[in-house]
């Protein structure tokens, strides 16, 4: 069995709201070192048997990720 | 998960931890002599030993589990039940088709059509996880009318927080109503009102009430029974996991000491997209004939759901726990009869009808498993890897639990409380006193405006609201060619609770009613949620006693029923007590919602007419509370009789077209209630006060409300007909509220009205981390 | 006219679709996201509402329906498709139309009554409105910024595929103020108000949104 | 400046209806070898100067995760 992690980010040009509104809060509680905040969604998936890497990169790029606004960063490890 | 084997029972002796075994029935009976944790369990001595007796031997670790869930305050009404039966002892009434007791009592509206309702707390949760916890809570309330048969229609949350500048309260409260939204919203069910308070005393336990209603065809009636021997027990809805057990992890604990047991979370997470399916999978199987019995799962889980379901029937129940869908493997049979977690139900289908009803679940998406059956004999039992693990009579676990007559005795502070008139305080006087307390009113945040959290509920959906928050009561049409709709209002004024639990619990009824006739409804039943502090405490038992015997005199005043609710105890913050606001839900019916009257002012030139009475009564107030920080004195004269002459006038008003708007006086007095009408749609008014302006202003006497009508005279003669005094105040129109010297303009009153909240919650940064990962609700 | 109006697991908004394509003056017809079949129905709306409650991303799950082929290919040759909310996420996942819509920027769930600038009346599904009209139909969501890439955007303006755009106020923080979108031909439109929750006095803001339902009826006579 | 990657989970006992939709999602598609994903979220935090690691931590601890059902990762990179 096989762990696959997807990390989905927005890409550099589309705003995050969500992001801002995270470095907003840090800001009021003091934190003022942290300088930017980027959110995305993080993805664990098991795979039976060998995973194919084509099969999965293509799953993250047209399903776990919108292709329109998003990029995504594929980690394999085999345990 | 830390543990991979796990054991479930609590012998005390070292090799049984070397050597975990099941405890079933027979060892139960051969080792009448294992401690077992019962204490920390929740159970008392005594309990204990009535289950020993009840048993003829010591329970199984599952029985255990199960009788102390059951048995639990929140389960068995222990405190309560005596004090509830008042409302059983109400004198029939030919509206209610289905009674106290059930899931939610049913009332016949008409044409056909019966209506379900029942409002529930979810405050503890709510506290632990805001945005789970109230999500939870409309999903339980939801399930509960799905029980019935009843396609659920609305709902509607009544919410009491802590100071609203207190940092606690901008964690709790954007998650609780974010909740509320995402549950509620992802269901497609339209929030049609409910209630936004702010107190200290709910610092460290906020309120969160949900109330959902639901329609349904008079044949549609389902009870939760199980009858028929062979017949066959099906659970169905989402996987069972670990959620709400923390409590009977002890169980797993007693003999896990090496390396701990695995936490089981106390927090369900709530799945809306599931309920979804499930409620169109459940309509369509009631529609199909395929049940004969149906329970929804809440609190205390399978225990709760099985032995109710035994024990509403006939004869007895076998279930065989292997064939429960597991979301975790680990779990011991204990605590799969104990888990909480949600979007699941359970129904008693005839074995010939299982397969149409697994097809109709497949076609959802809804996962089912048969898990029982329904056996001759009296006894559930249940089964787990082959083992007997339990074998109870099902009415002691579920209906026959401890009844507690606890003390009670009247606060002590009460009469201090009581003589501590608010007449001592200083009043406004004069033109700019007045304004000023007018301004802290209406933007303090009980009086502010609401809609930063009600624009986060969909009032839409479904197409059918025809009045929603901010009106005095939700409207719901539920026939498109006959118009008939039904109205709820849901009010729960704590203050005058605290200062006299008897007259607060009708003053609440009295305020809901008065809420639901002046949209012009007749008035055809009661719901309630009673929240208090612990009732091991005599005083705060007192307290319960005097609101149940309050709103049950009060029901039986008005001659409506009492059709279902729910206690929840033990609200308190440290030793401190809430002030108890026992929550009341009144329904009422439309026959024609095409003529519901609502609060805003539309036109100008129309007259503006006071109806009923003011005294000058401040116990309790708003004003009081808001300008003085002051709660004391008596509360507000209860006048039903007056109350009932009002809704008469109101529906008579609203049948003849004769008030193009109608607003109760509640909480804020006259001062709150002009704001709103006024703000609605921007139309203002010259008027006149009558007598001395203050009292006129910020009273909260009962049995008013303000109409706007474009024919005074006939408004008059309707009211005189009834009993009911007019005050004329003025004409509608302008940009301001022109009261002679007094005049407010409607931009400074907005300005004041809608900042409040936004000021509080509104930056996004207050959002962060309400919405937990994996529960984004959206669309 | 016989218009669907497609069902997906968690779909809400179809009742209120389908109402107003009757109160419009057409025939609607129920179709199930499972199906292979259009039943030959004149156009298509795909309602609001949580379609697989909006997990993973508003719209992504549904937009791969077994259903949602045909939609795509029929669309392509030109049938009328109308996304409302959810049903324009999902036009916008299975790419028929431009862009996307994500969390609202000020992070909350919101309803209100909202203005609309009509700034096309020669689309399928608006030709009942006058172009620079102002409509007020509900918006309900949380995931309705609508975005693309800034290149992307521009063009979209210049190909005048702004149908509706939001006036006195933005209620999610979408680029450019867009509520709606058409596909080029003008039989595809997407936007995130609730048209279908403004067709009767008595539950709406306004009968604004009924001009959605009488126009697809138009354009079909005439085609 | 350093980056710092913050990977916010579900714990493994909460249920993730999310990561349920996806799974059937793809069984659907024919994806078949997937056997379990689950979906979390993924922040990408830019620091200024030396990141403090107990101050991180606490903030994705506090901020970025709920305790009560999440749990959280950390990843410093300095550039
Ligand atoms: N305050 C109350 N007034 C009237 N009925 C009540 C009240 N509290 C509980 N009940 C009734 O007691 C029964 C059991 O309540 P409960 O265990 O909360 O039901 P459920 O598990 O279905 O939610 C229900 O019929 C409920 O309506
Ligand atoms: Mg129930």
């Amino acid at each position: 069995m096989s762990r696959v992690v997807v990390d989905v980010v927005l890409k550099p040009e589309i705003s995050d709201p969500q992001g801002q509104a995270v470095l907003g809060a840090l800001g009021r509680l003091g934190h003022r070192g942290v300088t930017s905040v980027r959110q995305g969604k993080h993805f664990v998936l098991e795979v039976d048997g060998d995973p194919d890497e084509a099969e999965l990169r293509e799953i993250a790029e047209t399903l776990l990720a919108n292709p329109v606004i998003e990029d995504v960063e594929l980690h394999l490890s085999t345990d | 998960m830390t543990a991979t084997h796990r054991v479930d029972d609590g012998p005390a002796d070292h090799a049984a931890r070397v050597l975990p075994q099941l405890d079933t029935v027979d060892r139960a009976a051969a080792r009448p002599d294992d401690e077992q944790p019962f204490a920390e369990l929740g159970l008392k001595d005594d309990e204990y030993a009535r289950i020993r007796e009840i048993l003829g031997r010591r329970p199984t670790t599952a029985e255990l589990a199960m009788y102390s869930v059951m048995w639990s305050e929140h389960c068995s009404y222990k405190s309560s039940k005596v004090h509830l039966r008042r409302f059983g002892d109400l004198p029939p009434s030919d509206a209610l088709l289905v009674g106290i007791g059930e899931n939610a009592g049913v009332v016949d509206v008409g044409d056909g059509y019966a209506v379900t309702f029942k409002v529930e707390s979810h405050n503890h949760p709510s506290y632990v996880e805001p945005y789970q916890g109230a999500a939870t809570g409309v999903g339980g309330i939801v399930r509960d009318i799905l029980t019935m048969g009843a396609r659920p229609i609305a709902v509607m949350d009544s919410l009491r927080f802590g100071r609203a500048d207190a940092p606690d309260t901008a964690r709790v409260l954007p998650g609780v109503v974010a909740g509320v939204g995402g549950y509620g919203n992802c269901l497609g069910l339209p929030n049609i009102g409910g209630e936004l308070l702010f107190d200290d005393c709910y610092a460290g336990n906020p309120l969160v009430n949900a109330l959902c209603v639901g329609v349904m065809r008079h044949e549609d009636v389902r009870l939760a029974k199980a009858e028929g021997v062979g017949n066959k027990v099906v659970l169905f809805g989402a996987r069972t996991g670990g959620d709400g057990i923390g409590g009977v992890s002890v169980l797993a604990s007693e003999t896990f000491d090496a390396e701990g047991p695995a936490k089981r979370p106390a927090v369900q997470v709530g799945d809306p997209f599931t309920e979804k399916l499930l409620i169109e999978a459940c309509l369509e199987i009631v529609a199909a004939d395929l049940v004969t019995g149906i329970q929804d799962l809440g609190g205390a889980g399978l225990s709760c759901a099985t032995s109710e379901l035994a024990s509403a029937g006939t004869g007895g129940m076998h279930v065989d726990l292997d064939a429960v869908p597991l979301r975790d493997s680990t779990l011991t049979p204990a605590e799969i009869l104990m888990s909480e977690s949600q979007e699941r139900m359970c129904a008693i289908v005839e074995p010939d009808k299982v397969d149409a009803f697994l097809a109709v679940c497949r076609r959802w998406d809804v996962l089912a498993a048969v898990i029982g059956e329904v056996t001759d004999g009296d006894r559930l039992t249940v089964d787990w890897h082959g083992e007997r693990i339990v074998d109870v009579p099902p009415r002691t676990v579920a209906h026959e639990g401890p009844v507690y007559e606890r003390p009670m005795s009247r606060p002590a502070d009460l009469d201090a409380l009581q003589a501590d008139d608010p007449s001592r305080l200083p009043a406004p006087a004069g033109p700019d006193e007045l304004r000023a307390a007018w301004l802290a009113v209406v933007s303090s945040p009980d009086g502010a405006d609401k809609s930063w959290v009600t624009e986060q509920y969909d009032r839409y959906v479904r197409g059918n609201t025809v009045l929603a928050q901010p009106e005095d009561a939700g409207v719901v049409r539920i026939d498109e060619d006959s118009h008939r709709g039904i109205a709820l209002a849901l009010d729960g004024n704590a203050r005058f609770a605290r200062l006299d639990p008897y007259t607060g619990a009708q003053l609440n009824l009295s305020e809901a009613y008065r809420n639901v006739a002046v949209s012009g409804a007749v008035p055809l039943a009661v719901t309630n949620c009673l929240n208090f502090g612990s009732p091991e405490e005599p005083e705060v038992m007192w307290q319960f006693a005097e609101a149940v015997r309050g709103l049950a005199d009060g029901c039986r005043e008005l001659g409506l029923p009492v059709t279902g609710g729910n206690v929840s105890l033990y609200n308190q913050t440290g030793d401190v007590p809430i002030n108890p606001p026992p929550v009341i839900g009144v329904l009422g019916v439309h026959a024609d919602v095409r003529r519901r009257v609502p609060t805003g002012w539309r036109a100008d030139g129309e007259s503006v007419l006071l109806l009923g009475e003011t005294r000058g009564e401040l116990g309790g107030s708003a004003w009081a509370a808001v300008v003085h920080g002051h709660l004391g004195g008596r509360p507000p004269v209860l006048d039903l009789g007056a109350e009932r002459a009002l809704g008469e006038l109101m529906v008579t008003l609203a049948a003849d077209g004769l008030v193009s708007s109608a607003h109760d006086l509640a909480d804020g007095g006259l001062a709150q209630a002009l704001t709103e009408s006024a703000l609605r749609y921007g139309v203002g008014a010259t008027l006149a006060l009558p007598g001395d302006p203050f009292t006129a202003l910020f009273s909260e006497s009962v049995a008013r409300a303000v109409v706007t009508t474009a024919d005074a005279a006939a408004v008059r003669a309707a009211a005189e007909r009834v009993g009911v005094p007019v005050t004329e105040l003025g004409t509608t129109g302008g940009p301001a509220l022109a009261l002679g010297d007094l005049e407010l303009s409607l931009e400074e009153l907005r300005a004041a009205w809608s900042a409040t909240l936004p000021a509080l919650f509104g930056s996004p940064a207050v959002a962060v981390g309400t919405v937990p990962a994996g529960t984004v609700p959206t669309s | 006219m016989r218009i669907g109006v497609i069902t997906f697991p968690g779909s809400l908004d179809d009742v209120d679709a389908a109402r107003a394509v009757r109160l419009a003056g057409g025939e609607p017809v129920a179709l199930w996201h499972g199906d292979h079949d259009l039943e030959d129905v004149d156009a298509v709306v795909l309602p609001g509402g949580f379609s697989y409650g909006d997990y993973l991303r508003a719209g992504a799950i549904a937009a791969r329906a077994p259903l949602m082929r045909e939609v795509v290919d029929r669309a392509r040759q030109g049938l009328p498709v109308l996304g409302i909310c959810n049903g324009f996420q999902v036009l916008c996942e299975a790419g028929l139309l431009p862009g996307a819509l994500t969390r609202n920027s000020h992070l909350h769930f919101r309803n209100r009554d909202q203005g609309l600038l009509v700034e096309r009346a020669d689309t399928a599904w608006t030709s009942s409105y006058t172009t620079g009209q102002t409509i007020v139909v509900p918006v309900k969501n949380g995931e309705g910024r609508y975005v693309a890439a800034p290149a992307d955007l521009d063009r979209i303006e210049g190909e005048g595929r702004v149908v509706v755009r939001y006036v006195g106020g933005n209620p999610n923080g979408s680029s450019r103020d867009i509520a709606g979108v058409t596909s080029a031909d003008g039989r595809i439109v997407g936007l995130m108000p609730h048209p279908e929750h403004a067709v009767e006095d008595l539950t709406g803001p306004s009968t604004d949104g009924l001009g959605f339902f009488t126009s697809v009826l138009t354009a079909l006579v005439a085609a």
